[in-house]
């Protein structure tokens, strides 16, 4: 079975290096179409351009996604055993934290504006918030229960409601959905990325935190 | 193939089962009731379209066989084969008995391939009636008669009667507007003519009530209730289904639109249906006989044949296309019902013989143990055929028995090995190589 | 400049195949999960590598992006598998799948 | 008239279920309510969406504005809106049925799971573009799993696990065809795709690769050993969608991919397919029959009910397609009434082993007439959907003059007569073990028989129907 299966996936490799090296040695893909629509997408970035403003619909999904694997986490109830409870931290993690959160928070800020004209954005800074947030978490830091329950709630869904929102107010304006007014796109870009950045960072903070922390409460 | 070996083997289709008919040959002849199928096999194996004028019988008889005839010639002699082999069990101790039914037998298997075969009204009409009452006569045939099973062949008996007559009429008012009464001119002819109505009405009344088809179902389902399972499949199979047959040949379907007729007739096909629907849901509340289920069945197939005949009379182009799939139809509907009343009605029988308390919770379990009972049912075949080879027809019904289980103790090993992770991955790898290879080397 | 193109191009399908090799041959959930993410990693080599074949201009935009795209979906679906593996081992005592064929 | 014609009904279709989610998750004590009402709002806009298609035609929408190649197109035709009519219809009945089957515990994590499915569902349903595909795949894929492992099982979780695994496996295999095929072609678009796709060795690997990842989302045979756990397993809602549009989001993509996107019919995958989808019938059919739990007989009903699925691939005629869709629709609402009603019977005697089902007929009689009138429909008896689909898929046999199909396809009917008559032949009789039975509520029972008249009732809309798969003639042109 083993030599069988070695077998198969060496075929397959060979198949899959064949095809690719089979493609033409040049290929522009879309870039010419991205570069000339530049102008009007907003940002100077290709990469921001594409994401959030040419193919915004495929991110907007993609928020959802990150959205639904969080509910599933959560519908999955509690897995934290007593070993997994993390004890005091040590006097070097205490401090790490410190000085460190702060630091990745000022660059989750300056990743979420370069994102704009060079590589960076929502999803990068949302990263490094994201990590912030674990480091907190190993430090043994907790959200206040009064924000648990319904604040959290909106701060993890903020960036999908507005990213939708904004596209549903220009459906309203006898445009499609998503399709911003060029004068606008770069204002709503940044608004949209500046929401969608912070529920990206609280999102995976909680996805490492695993359960509701409602339901840890309780 | 020459015409002379043609038509001595058109003709050997309906003849040789009719010259079997007689006693003192087939009292002497071994095996004589696949004999007699051998030659409608024959026919419906060759590939041929072809057709003859007996002019000198009766009024002028057509024989032909085509794709459809074909079809259903090859269903109903795979039909015939079952019954004989069933039939060839059931003998009764008193060789005249014995003798007779064989005679009816034959008689009824000539008319059903005549039926099928022929090309005019007055062909359809001879064998169709012969078969007719042929069946009829193997309904009360036999020694121990049940007076309910009486009473449900003469109930049988009227409805014929009765048909039989309309179908006559409908052969007089062909005959004063044609002078050609094969299929293909009496279209024409009645198509043009100012008795079509009429025509149509009588045809589908006849057929309708040779059919059993709902609301002239009774006496199918009070003849139904008393019997056994050879003559319950050969019910479905042979009158039942030459009946449909019957309107599919003689109304002029493709030819003519009739809308009135048409849309009545799917009206009355969809009343049925539902009708039908309930007497289901009803049967599996109260008794559960799935015998029962599997007539209501045959009835919602016949109702909704008598919608696509309404919609035939409608709508002449929509027909034209679908023709052959009705056929398909009939021809299926036949086979698939024969299936399942011999497992049905055998293993019913085989619960009540075993104990009789037990059979309320136990009905449903014989479906479970299909494969035992076909292997049952093949023995059977083979030690009453070949009574000579029953001991080691026995021994191999044992050791098939024992294959079964080790059969479906892998059928369940195989899934769950299936199931297993590594053997499914390479399974899917397999497939993602073949398909890309097929690809490549389309 | 072309030859690296590819050659990254093709580590990304040798990525897909250690990844698929690993996801069938280990029983343990942590490494089966483990094993998905490198096949992703795989994928997403292959996509983005292959944009760069522009001839001095700028790489082509789109398959980066679908790559950030996919990066996330791949994170989302860790963080769900990683969860659902855990919850396993708490039920069943034991990070891997049951129902292996007999040997 | 203008509110129905105007509006971007495509985008509500999408948007709504989203909303409905974030609403459930942020108010998780109203979900019931919240669900219900995104749930009947979903149908309308559908009903609306509808309207607006038969008034102006087939639709496509650049979300953006860009259109394609440079941004996503969605577009509607029959084969779209009949997906998506057809996922409302369910979706209404489970939404119905859920509200009472849940307890409240579990009602907050399902509500925004579900909504999230159906937004993933319509939103498949809706693309025109194979990487936005990926990306609803996924969506639909993960929402799929959570809802699997929602009861808590150690057997449920297992399920999930594997589904998730093989759910990421096979969508990695599809991504990396739609990598080879932009890198091949620069573009993602089925419809500029199509024009552009010839025989070249990255189109052999990428439909390779998108083919059996497909086929192993679809779990046709052999690839079917995840389905039976993960739908046994699962709450009994979760099990109807799963059944009857999960797997077959999976079977519409791969349909789209195969009538437009890959070039040239090739005769030998086709055999190669219709041949897979033969054996799936015959072994899901005895492995159903030989099953003693309800659940999994029901599974591996649909193991059986996808291999009807392929018998048109090597058919290739728009007759074939149009069955084998009809099938599709048939066969999802079908099996929604079984998996209610197989949790119906689960509500009652906690149980679902079928030598035990003790009487149920006569004291959940609602519930067993929805059973055998999803039955009929499976069987492909007069006068239901099934019925109308398998009579279409004869035609295609006879013209195509294939006619060993016809012997399989017949024999699947007889195979499903067995296992239904066998579950219904149970449910009258006396168990051993007497069990304390739970009250099913009215709602949940009557939903049933609703969604199961429904699939009886699909044999009289045929024309209707056969019409709105005309639309944009997703099959091909008819000759005429």
């Amino acid at each position: 079975m083993r030599l069988l299966l070695m077998a198969l996936i060496i075929a397959m490799a060979a198949g899959l290096a064949y095809a690719i090296l089979s493609l033409p040695a040049e290929s522009a893909g879309l870039s010419v179409y991205t570069t000339e629509n530049i102008a009007i997408s907003g940002v100077t970035n290709p990469v921001t351009a594409v994401l959030l403003n040419y193919r915004a619909y495929d991110t907007f999904l993609e928020l959802g996604v990150l959205l639904l694997a969080l509910l599933g986490v959560w519908s999955l109830g509690s897995t934290a055993t007593a070993s997994q409870r993390p004890s005091a931290p040590g006097p070097v993690l205490d401090n790490l934290a410190r000085v460190l959160v702060p630091i990745l928070i000022v660059v989750a800020g300056y990743l979420f504006w370069a994102g704009a004209y060079i590589p960076g954005g929502a999803f990068q800074a949302g990263a490094v918030l994201g990590a912030a947030g674990v480091l907190l978490i190993l430090a043994g830091w907790r959200i206040n229960h009064r924000l648990v329950g319904l604040p959290l709630r909106i701060s993890l869904v903020l960036g999908l409601v507005v990213f939708a929102v904004v596209g549903t107010l220009f459906m309203l304006t006898d445009r499609q959905f998503l399709e911003f007014p060029p004068q606008y796109a770069g204002v709503l870009i940044l608004l949209i990325e500046g929401l969608a950045t912070l529920s990206i960072g609280i999102a995976l903070a909680a996805l490492f935190l695993g359960a509701d922390p409602e339901e840890d409460d309780n | 193939m020459n015409d002379i070996l043609w038509n001595l083997l058109l003709l050997s289709v309906p003849g040789l089962p009719l010259l079997l008919a007689f006693p003192p040959l087939h009292s002497r002849l071994p095996w004589f009731r696949y004999l007699a199928v051998t030659p409608a096999i024959i026919v419906a194996l060759m590939s041929m379209t072809y057709s003859i004028e007996l002019s000198w019988l009766l009024f002028g008889i057509g024989l032909g066989i085509d794709g459809q005839a074909q079809l259903l010639l090859g269903v109903s002699a795979l039909l015939w084969i079952a019954v004989a082999t069933l039939f060839s069990r059931k003998t009764s101790n008193s060789k005249a008995v014995n003798n007779l039914i064989s005679s009816l037998f034959m008689l009824t298997m000539a008319g059903s391939f005549g039926a099928i075969l022929a090309t005019d009204l007055v062909g359809f009409f001879v064998f169709s009636t012969l078969m007719g009452y042929g069946f009829y006569g193997l309904l009360i045939a036999g020694d121990d008669l049940h007076h309910q099973t009486r009473r449900a062949a003469r109930i049988y008996l009227v409805a014929m009667i009765i048909a039989d007559v309309m179908l006559f009429e409908v052969l007089l008012i062909t005959a004063l507007v044609t002078e050609n009464m094969s299929f293909a001119m009496a279209h024409q002819g009645i198509a043009q003519s100012d008795y079509l109505t009429l025509y149509l009405w009588l045809v589908v009344f006849g057929f309708a009530l040779k059919a059993g088809i709902w609301p002239l179902h009774f006496w199918l389902i009070a003849v139904y209730r008393h019997l056994g399972s050879a003559m319950a499949i050969l019910l479905c199979g042979v009158p039942v289904i030459i009946a449909l047959l019957g309107m599919l040949r003689w109304l002029p379907l493709g030819e003519t639109s009739s809308i009135t007729t048409g849309v009545t007739l799917q009206g009355i096909g969809l009343i049925g249906l539902l009708y039908t629907c309930f007497l289901i849901f009803f049967e599996w509340l109260k008794n559960r006989s799935f015998t029962m289920i599997t007539v209501y069945t045959m009835l919602l197939a016949s109702g909704l044949f008598i919608i696509a005949i309404g919609t035939g009379l409608t709508d002449a182009t929509t027909w034209i296309r679908y023709e052959n799939s009705v056929y398909y139809f009939i021809a299926l509907l036949s086979l698939a019902l024969a299936i399942l009343l011999a497992l049905t009605i055998r293993l019913q029988q085989h619960h009540t013989t075993t104990t009789a308390t037990q059979v309320d919770d136990n009905t449903a379990m014989w479906f479970e143990r299909w494969p035992a009972t076909a292997v049952a049912w093949a023995g059977n075949i083979g030690s009453h055929t070949l009574p000579e080879w029953r001991s080691g027809w026995l021994a191999k019904v044992n050791h098939l028995g024992l294959l079964v289980c080790v059969w479906k103790r892998s059928l369940a090993a195989n899934e769950r090995n299936l199931q297993g992770w590594t053997v499914a991955i390479t399974l899917f790898l397999t497939l993602a190589a073949i398909i890309t290879l097929l690809l490549i080397f389309h | 400049m072309i030859n690296t193109i590819f050659l990254y191009a093709l580590a990304g399908v040798g990525l897909f195949s250690l990844g698929l090799y690993a996801l069938i041959v280990h029983a343990h959930l942590l490494r089966k999960i483990l094993a998905i993410n490198i096949m992703g990693s795989g994928v997403f080599l292959v996509l983005v590598s292959l944009a760069d074949r522009t001839q001095g201009i700028a790489p082509d935009p789109v398959p980066h992006a679908m790559v950030i795209t996919g990066i996330v979906v791949a994170v989302s679906a860790t963080a769900l598998a990683l969860t659902l593996m855990l919850r396993v081992r708490s039920e069943t005592g034991q990070a891997e799948l049951l129902e292996e064929p007999p040997k | 008239m203008n509110l129905i014609f105007d509006t971007h009904w495509v985008m509500m279709l999408i948007l709504l279920p989203l909303f409905g989610a974030v609403a459930c998750f942020l108010w998780s004590r109203q979900a019931v309510t919240l669900g219900l009402i995104t749930a009947v709002s979903v149908l309308l806009s559908v009903i609306a969406l509808t309207l607006q298609v038969l008034e102006q035609g087939t639709l496509r929408y650049a979300v953006g504005g860009w259109g394609a190649p440079l941004g996503i197109d969605l577009y509607v035709d029959g084969l779209s809106l009949l997906m998506l009519i057809v996922t409302a219809v369910v979706g209404v009945a489970i939404s119905v049925y859920s509200s009472a089957y849940f307890k409240p515990g579990k009602a907050k994590h399902y509500w925004p799971l579900w909504m999230f499915l159906w937004a993933a569902l319509n939103s498949l349903f809706l693309s025109a573009d194979i990487f936005n595909l990926y990306v609803t795949l996924e969506l639909m894929g993960l929402a799929a799993v959570a809802l699997v492992a929602l009861s808590g099982s150690a057997s449920a979780l297992a399920a999930a696990m594997r589904y998730l695994l093989i759910s990421l496996l096979g969508s990695l295999f599809y991504l990396m065809g739609v990598a080879l095929l932009y890198h091949a072609y620069g573009t993602v678009d089925i419809a500029l795709l199509a024009q552009q796709v010839e025989s070249s060795p990255a189109v052999w690997a990428a439909i390779g690769l998108m083919v059996t990842g497909l086929l192993l989302k679809i779990a046709l045979f052999p690839l079917h050993f995840w389905l039976p756990a993960a739908h046994s397993s699962a709450p009994a809602p979760v099990s109807a969608l799963l059944s009857a549009l999960v797997v077959k989001a999976s079977f519409y993509i791969l349909l789209r991919l195969w009538l437009d996107v890959f070039p040239e019919a090739n005769l030998a995958l086709s055999y190669l397919l219709g041949l897979l989808g033969a054996s799936a019938i015959i072994w899901g059919g005895i492995q159903a029959l030989y099953q003693t739990r309800l659940k999994l007989l029901i599974a591996y009903s649909t193991v059986m009910q996808i291999g009807y699925l392929f018998l048109a691939f090597p058919l290739a005629s728009i007759i074939g397609w149009k069955a084998v869709f009809y099938l599709l629709l048939s066969h999802a609402i079908a099996k929604t009434a079984m998996f209610m009603a197989a949790g119906n019977i689960l509500f009652y005697g906690g149980h679902d082993q079928i030598a035990d089902l003790d009487r149920v007929a006569q004291r959940l009689p609602i519930t067993l007439t929805a059973f055998g009138l999803a039955g009929i429909s499976l069987m492909g008896l007069p006068p239901s959907g099934g019925f109308i689909a398998k009579w279409l898929l004869l035609e295609a046999i006879i013209l195509s003059g294939q006619w060993w199909w016809a012997i399989i396809l017949i024999a699947g009917g007889l195979l499903t007569g067995a296992y239904v008559f066998k579950v219904i032949g149970f449910a009258f009789t006396q168990a051993e073990v007497p069990h304390e039975p739970r009250m099913v509520p009215k709602r949940m029972e009557w939903v049933t028989l609703t969604v199961a008249v429904l699939a009886i009732m699909l044999g009289f809309m045929a024309p209707q129907l056969l019409a709105l798969m005309d639309l944009g003639a997703p099959f091909g042109e008819t000759m005429s």
